[in-house]
């Protein structure tokens, strides 16, 4: 599961460009700090490589994952 | 404390071009003959972080730069909305960027409300950076009405371009959105 | 529920105060990621410099010391000899470290005092605005060089690992990127040497981190992170420059 | 013809003021609220054949514009608080040496790296001297975006007339806070005086003897002998270059003594204290040193309390009460860290009689 | 037992001071004339299990000093004039953060590298604070090697008494003379205090809070709070730490104010003047900081005039000005530039009544 | 009669105050016959430090300044872009230049400042009576090191040329002795090249003088001589490190 | 001025151990149970520079380290005499080392000298460098005889012990050389 | 002609080590500032090779030659 952290978000969009599947997107919303927080579209299709999360300058991405299946 | 000086606040939040329309109106407020003296506040983060700015008009005579009250306020961001409500003289005004803020009621009866909605009339003219430009079209309109602070269609373009230096492109945008604003103001003054 | 990539115990929940973008954040991460993993936290008293990172003390959960402009390798010696049990990090911005600091980052080292630096690179003064440092590139624009750096009139790019390699003292150095999750392990690697080399008792250690600025760089965070890549690190070759051999063993 | 009005910011008019006095030569480090000056100077300087070189600490800036005064270049370096502490052992270089120069302190919250408010904690430094031994230097304390344009000017004359390096210290307030400017006709830079060491060859004939520039004194006596000279200089300067400005002092019964940015809150204050009948005037020192001791000596004698307002915890009160005839009762509105003196506040006080 | 007397510079009683206070850090620079203390301290403190380093610089030097007080350690760094003047930043650190620390100035003649002969050129940048904003030291002024030594341990316990930055100031002449010395027990050092920044796991059980040290404080209002924390503890140690030392007073007429070693040249002169049958009596301001102004102001009360006698231009003399009666007058008698001022130059002036 | 050997022009005649058997002397000669040869004399402002040479403007026959302790680099920094058309050397030690000056030297260096840093290293603090510099050597006993030099403890020496040689800036670097007519040849050739790379705009210069500090190495002057050549001259070799190749064209 | 101070003053050039003779004096003192007070004066040169302290005895109370008047000196090299003897209280005593000082004369009636060819009696101990010793013991003596400062042979052999600290096998030599000293100056007063 | 100005000379003995020929040797006598001055022992011997001059630090030495054999 990719949590992301809406408030902690600062829509620099460094995960949009990370994520191998192409999957996560700005927002058109803004978040209360006035940024466009990033969003997962299509959470199926995750690899889960944490590639989001790692570039993430502000750790608003969680990655966890059913534990069988880990 | 009563003075002769008009004490106008804008604030918001850094990026929403505060600082330019303040910068603007202080301009403006030069070519029309009146002593403006512009006073921005900062904050440490380089981005986000509140932004918040002063202009006094002054006529003749070196206004204080530190102005706890104030006669106008603009405010573009709702978290500051309560803060510059208790900060206006009575008789004061205030105008918000209603697209941003939403609906805000006064608590003081002695204040006008102008909400403004800014940004949605800045995303008409295709320009959703212009916000700025057209409150503070509205604001100039309002200073004249409410105010007795005069500032013609002329000198607010003479502000813009002073303001915009060098950015000559972006005079066409803005000049746009000033008139856009003061029409709205007008709009609202004969609601 | 496995958690597969959460906040390291090292940082505090404070959300970060920079820029969007800003790799600030990224190096945060890896530093405190290290600490965790040695088991450092309890034993680390961090010395945060003036610069982005001048709050570095609210987010690193250790002990910190906030130094004056420059002279965190001098408070750092001091700390580590003062309380030679502890784990002692500096963590400084070029400005900080490479114009100012300099004398005091060319002594520590030459004496090889103890201590771990992270060396935050981002080729401009972040935080009063984006002025030219040491480190700015040739022909790169500033707001204190305004016509592009040049070599006759600003003076040459400061490259802290060779300078720093042309003494005895330091024990490890190494210049990383975060750009990518591979970079950023090979940089996890670097910094855990460079820890290691302190907990052995080997000496100075320092990372150079280059690091994007986008808001002073002027360009969205992706940009930036391309421009790390694709400009800086050509100028600045990462790697490891310094390995005592005594890092690698044990 | 250079007789428009601008609106610009303090900071701005200090580097105005410095190129129209033909200041070629700048050295300085990023320091918020003033790095606007480096950054301005850094544009301009370079077309005008100039010399904008940012210093790789503040340390380094101070004795550059040793090395620059001494070779007879007019030249300023400006900073705030904590990189202004760093300049100490360079200022008192500079004033032993006796190198015209101009320092410009645009104060922020302090002590330590404090804040980026602004602040008039600094006023002992600079006056009393936060460096080592006996020397003085001027200080200006400009109270508006034109006055800035002004005195930076003015110090750069009084640092040649007296051959010794001239404080301008405002706050942060006055640096970035933006008014209508009028600028004066620019001068070229002034010949290099006759004490600076251009290299001998620089002299016509070639004939000179060498020049040298140093504040070593070690045979007996000769540093008392410069400390002799030093001081008694001094004394012509706290003679000659006394500066202030008085609003409503008249039939004043109450003064209200300020300078800077607070003074213009004073100077409000007052001003509504008046429309409500009540006798109050304003005492602004201009030049902090040498303090206008007499000026307000006469005044205190006269009213019957001074109120001195001033952000910080009472620095030029120290100098107030130095001056004032011990009749006259001292109160103190202070604020440190950042805070601002409204001109609410002091009208408070004012109308607290 | 160390109850011996043994013969020994002032400079010595400086590190005997300090490691008889448990003190085991020295930070320092060389520079004359008191490089005497690093070196001693080079030999002994390694043998001590202490820590000697000499600094790349007195900049360095003195955050050196930060990060060691900071990590609870008792720490001292000293130097003289031109040295002291590259700590004014660090020093406005120290007071901010709280963090006890012995600083040494051994004054020599200035402005500028000056000479190395004796000055009290500095006593405005020790007391009235050479570094930026609003920040105070307690600063100690010994006249004799045996109070060396005593003050210096005082120093350290005032130090962390206040959480503050002490300052001991004396100048050459007493830093490399010699005198009987009389030391007193040693005491080990004691415990980081409870704030210090030790590692968590020096706290027993681990769970402590992450502590830190820092000086910015950006969030409205903070600094001001601070501000106000640091001014109440500045009235606190007013009043609490005033010292001083009066030698015939009880019926003078005259009153010579002296501190340091032109405290002995005047106790002198009051000595031969009082045979002479004259009403003159000494007071020695022992602590400049806090100065001791109100049993100032009671003698000044009761004598006819006040002569300062002071190697400067006259420093100390405005904290007399400011201290004294108006009543009173005072009179000065200053030299500069390593000048001593001897026992018959004071009792001229005080034959001249 | 022909002068086969006498005093530079551009020495003053007023006698040194150095120790008996000082190097100081020798390359205050060295450089003035170079200022001769190059007729920089009357152009030339020399910008003397703190140390034993605080006195250099009595010595030298032209425009002098002096510069607060180890910021001679920064001080010459001015007055080159002050003065472009004078010739602008410093004249420092090795605690001076590479200890409380560290930054100003390696900033001067890496800006390739168009001036020429004559650097005389006597591994010790001359003027202040012996404590250790930078530059002493590994157990080498001074008042501040008293049980010799050690790494663990007072660190390692810093070797300029190394350190220097790392930066883009310098136009020319060498080190050298005195200690015989052939090697000060040598010295002087450094010099005149050190001062021609200024003359033609190259940027940096600085010769480093290995140099005997009899007193405080407690020798006599004559074992002075000789330890420079048996041990320093070991530790820190001497010979050209940097030559721009326009310093050697026309 | 006049106080019960003995001031006595030590100069020379550098190398001339007039350092050691002055502190040599001030820690026999101590040992005897007087205050003394050594105040060296240093110039910039390292070395060959003028050299002198100043040595202040005193009973109890703590004296000025500044005194002009001195009421004795020794004068290990002639370029001092003069200013010594100037600075000579009435009754004053002046030692000087006449092989190298040579034939000095007075000019003052109320002074007395005593000439003490110290160099010459260190050379025959085999030892020149210990005339400031011997020149010291000569001292010592004279203090007794005129100034009523006694400082018995104990304190003295006492005052160089701690003044050689560390350095013992230079005892024996100087040890000589006091009591040489000593010697040569009971050897002027019986002329 | 070997001069040496014994006045400035500081008696190093650098010039004495210097000498090929060994003819340089320091005074048994002082000079004013209490030096043992160097002199030349055997003025006949000399080479003129300058080594003397070159290794005063004092530039105490100077030396000149008849015109004619230079
Ligand atoms: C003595 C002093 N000089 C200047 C400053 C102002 N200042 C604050 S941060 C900074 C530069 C920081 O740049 P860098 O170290 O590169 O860190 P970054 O912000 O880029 O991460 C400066 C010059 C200061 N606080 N203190
Ligand atoms: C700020 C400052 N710190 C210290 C000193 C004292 N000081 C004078 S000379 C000197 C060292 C000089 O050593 P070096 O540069 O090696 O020159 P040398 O005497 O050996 O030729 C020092 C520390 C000073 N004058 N100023
Ligand atoms: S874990 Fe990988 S695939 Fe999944 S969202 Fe993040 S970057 Fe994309
Ligand atoms: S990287 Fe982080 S901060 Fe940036 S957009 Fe993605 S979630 Fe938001
Ligand atoms: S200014 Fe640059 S370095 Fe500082 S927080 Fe913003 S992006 Fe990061
Ligand atoms: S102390 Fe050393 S460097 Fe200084 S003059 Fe003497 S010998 Fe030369
Ligand atoms: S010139 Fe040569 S041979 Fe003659 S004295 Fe000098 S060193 Fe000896
Ligand atoms: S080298 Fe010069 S100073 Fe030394 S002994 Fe010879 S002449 Fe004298
Ligand atoms: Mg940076
Ligand atoms: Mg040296």
């Amino acid at each position: 599961m990719v949590e992301i952290d809406t408030e902690r978000c600062k829509g620099c969009g460094l995960c949009v460009e990370a994520c191998p599947r192409k999957i996560l997107a700005l927002s058109t919303e803004f978040n209360k700090a006035g940024h466009h927080p990033a969003v997962l579209l299509d959470p199926d299709r995750c690899i889960y490589c944490l590639a989001c999360a790692r570039l993430c300058p502000d750790l608003a991405i969680t990655i966890s994952k059913e534990a069988e299946t880990v | 404390m009563k003075t002769n000086d008009t004490v106008i606040r804008f604030t918001g939040i850094g990026g929403q071009g505060i600082l330019f329309a303040g910068k603007m109106l202080a301009e403006a407020a030069l070519s029309a003959g009146i002593h403006p003296c512009f006073a921005p506040s900062y904050g440490a983060e380089k981005r986000g972080g509140p932004s918040e700015c002063t202009v006094i008009l002054s006529h003749g005579e070196l206004p204080s730069p530190c102005a706890s009250r104030s006669q106008a306020a603009v405010v573009m961001n709702g978290a500051s909305f309560l803060r510059e409500e208790q900060r206006l003289a009575g008789g004061g005004i205030i105008v918000v960027n209603s697209s941003v803020c939403g609906d805000l009621k006064l608590s003081r009866a002695d204040l006008s409300l102008f909400p403004v909605p800014a940004s949605e009339l800045a995303e008409k003219l295709k320009n959703d950076r212009v916000a700025n430009v057209v409150i503070t079209g509205a604001l100039a309109e309002l200073l004249g009405a409410h105010l007795g602070i005069q500032l013609s269609q002329e000198h607010l373009v003479e502000g813009l371009k002073r303001t915009l230096a060098g950015k000559g492109d972006l005079m066409a945008v803005n000049t746009e959105a000033l008139t856009c604003g003061q029409e709205y103001a007008r709009s609202l003054a004969s609601q | 529920m496995a958690v597969l990539f959460s906040r390291p115990q090292s940082l505090t929940d404070t959300p970060f105060r920079y820029c969007p973008g800003c790799h600030h954040g990224l190096a945060h991460r890896l530093v405190a990621e290290a600490l965790d993993e040695l088991n450092l936290r309890e034993k680390a008293v961090g010395i945060a410099s003036v610069g982005c990172s001048v709050y570095t003390n609210e987010f690193f959960n250790c002990d910190t010391q906030q130094a004056a402009h420059g002279r965190a390798p001098a408070v750092a010696t001091a700390v580590k000899r003062a309380r030679p049990e502890c784990f002692v990090f500096t963590y400084q911005g070029d400005g900080d470290l490479a114009s100012i600091g300099m004398a005091e980052t060319i002594h520590a080292a030459a004496r090889g005092e103890n201590i771990s630096i992270i060396f935050i690179n981002n080729a401009c003064y972040g935080m009063t605005g984006g002025q030219m440092a040491p480190t700015t590139l040739p022909e790169q624009k500033t707001t204190t060089s305004p016509l592009g750096r040049e070599a006759a009139r600003e003076g040459n790019p400061v490259d802290m690992m060779k300078l720093l390699d042309a003494l005895e003292g330091p024990a490890y150095l190494s210049r990383v990127v975060l750009t990518s999750p591979g970079k950023q392990a090979a940089a996890k690697k670097s910094i855990l040497r460079a820890f290691r080399a302190q907990m052995k008792g080997l000496g100075f250690s320092l990372v150079e981190i280059l690091s994007a600025c986008p808001s002073n760089w002027r360009m969205t965070p992706v940009e930036a992170l391309h421009y790390v890549d694709e400009v800086m690190a050509k100028y600045y070759p990462p790697g490891e420059v310094r390995v005592a051999k005594e890092v690698l063993e044990g | 013809m250079k007789d428009q009005v601008e609106l610009v910011s303090g900071n701005r008019a200090v580097a105005s003021g410095a190129l129209d006095a033909g200041c070629r030569m700048y050295f300085g480090y990023p320091i918020t609220p003033q790095t606007e000056i480096a950054e301005y100077m850094s544009a301009v300087l370079p077309e005008m054949n100039g010399v904008f070189l940012q210093a790789e600490s503040e340390l380094a800036a101070i004795n550059m514009v040793y090395g620059a005064a001494g070779a007879g270049r007019r030249v300023m370096t400006t900073s705030s608080s904590p990189g202004i502490s760093l300049m100490m052992e360079g200022l008192s270089y500079l004033a032993t040496a006796e190198l015209p120069c101009v320092i410009v302190n645009v104060m922020r919250g302090g002590p330590g790296l404090g804040n980026i408010a602004p602040a008039q904690g600094d006023y002992f430094q600079a006056v009393k001297g936060g460096g080592h031994g006996d020397y003085r230097t001027p200080v200006l304390a400009p109270w508006s975006v034109q006055e800035i344009y002004d005195l930076t000017r003015t110090a750069f004359d009084l640092a040649d007339r007296w051959r010794n390096p001239v404080f301008i210290l405002f706050d942060g307030l006055l640096g970035t806070m933006m008014e209508p400017l009028r600028t004066r006709e620019p001068i070229p830079e002034r010949a290099a005086p006759s004490w600076a060491t251009t290299g001998i060859f620089a002299h016509g004939a070639n004939d000179r003897a060498p020049r040298s520039i140093y504040t070593l004194h070690m045979p007996e006596g000769a540093l008392t002998e410069v400390n002799r000279r030093l001081q008694a200089k001094y004394r012509e300067i706290a003679r000659e270059e006394v500066r202030y400005d008085e609003h409503f002092t008249g039939d004043a019964e109450i003064l209200v003594v300020a300078y800077g940015s607070v003074a213009r809150s004073a100077l409000q204050a007052v001003r509504v204290a008046r429309q409500q009948g009540r006798k109050v005037g304003l005492f602004r020192p201009v030049s902090l040193w040498p303090f206008p001791e007499e000026a307000l000596h006469a005044l205190s004698e006269k009213v019957r309390k001074i109120l001195v307002a001033e952000m910080s915890s009472g620095q030029m009160l120290e100098d107030v009460r130095l001056a004032a005839a011990p009749s006259c009762k001292i109160d103190f509105l202070g604020a440190m860290g950042g805070e601002l003196i409204y001109p609410g506040t002091i009208l408070s006080r004012l109308q607290e009689e």
